[in-house]
């Protein structure tokens, strides 16, 4: 199965990478996601969206799912 | 109901008078809450020069659909503003403008400070600063 | 700080963000928060078509000096504009416009809120409405 | 002593009387203004002030004083 894989703001900086197309054969949990693709253990405030939508890291993920890892957000 | 995502600086007063003007009709409302909030210059003990706006595209519209109809059902109301800057920004520039129509004020009031908590808390933008010792992502929000 | 009472028709807006360009350094606010309550055409299970708004001269002018003094003070505001109308209205008018300026949303928040309520209160305002059947005073505002 | 009377909306339409100049010898109450001027007992949600303040009905009132009567304010 494949998984697009999105950083966003400072960890999107620290990884130094926006974007992984992850192709994977076993289901996989959006931690398991996290582990296959980044290079070092999540920070504590690590937030995760699948599909456009917060989610947990026990979450499972599908063929074709968007999977996003990001910080605590800051706008308004 | 207008949401809109801003790449360039935006007259927030006036976008809410050319709102009403187009969208109310005259006479419907007893009151409109609103708030906007600006970049200032200075924050945590220090002068800021520049700011950057990220957002998540595609996850932060559909967030700021559902909680202006979310404020809109729950307390009635009878229209919505919400504009939201991204991008490069200076200081004194608008970063959000959050409005609520309603027939009273209570209503109002309500559903435009739960639709602000709401989109700090939840809504996938972050601030970059430029300070004088170089830039720094904004760790957390003010307290609502 | 402005505060006034209007014998005229006034552009809330409008006069919320003059006076923002005029009195407000720029990038010294990270928060406007304003309410404006206007005239329905509407109260009461009955259409209104005019409005009568009576007030005590002298008495008001001051306990809206005095509100406005105390949020300044209480919420640490940088500035605070608050406009309300008198005389003979039309549906969709404004009546009032409280607006707040503030370092942070939390402070412009509550200290809008709060003149509001404390306006709504106490300020020796009284409004007459015309209905079909004639000419009522209004007898209690609506809760905040 | 004098005290100006003012009366506001609905009491003063009632009263048919916007103002009256009371002339008094002994010390009064606000309570006792009310009830020399005014020809109909206090309404039971009736306000007063004082020298543009609030009041209550026991306050005593001096030479020169304006005290107001009006019903419940709906401004806002």
């Amino acid at each position: 199965m494949s998984v697009h894989v999105k950083y966003f703001a400072s960890l999107r900086q620290q990884l130094g990478v926006e974007s992984v197309e992850l192709a994977h054969r076993r289901d996989m949990t959006v931690a398991d996601v996290w582990q296959a693709v980044s290079r070092q253990p999540p920070p504590c405030n690590l937030l995760c969206a699948c599909n456009l939508q917060y989610t947990d890291f026990k979450q499972a993920v599908a063929d074709g799912d968007e999977v996003a890892f990001f910080p605590p957000v800051t706008g308004g | 109901m207008r949401i809109e995502i801003c790449r360039q600086p935006f007259a927030p007063w006036r976008e809410l008078s050319q709102h009403q003007d187009q969208h109310l009709a005259a006479g419907s409302f007893g009151a409109c809450a609103a708030l906007v909030g600006s970049m200032r210059d200075f924050n945590c003990g220090e002068a800021v020069t520049r700011m950057t706006l990220e957002h998540y595209a595609g996850m932060t519209e559909r967030q700021l659909r559902q909680l202006a109809e979310q404020a809109m059902h729950q307390y009635a109301l009878l229209d919505v503003l919400l504009l939201h800057r991204i991008g490069e920004l200076r200081p004194s520039e608008p970063i959000v403008l959050v409005a609520a129509w309603a027939a009273h004020r209570a209503a109002a009031f309500n559903a435009c400070r739960d639709m602000m908590e709401s989109l700090k808390s939840r809504a996938t933008f972050w601030k970059k600063e430029s300070v004088a010792s170089g830039e720094r992502w904004v760790q957390a929000n003010t307290p609502g």
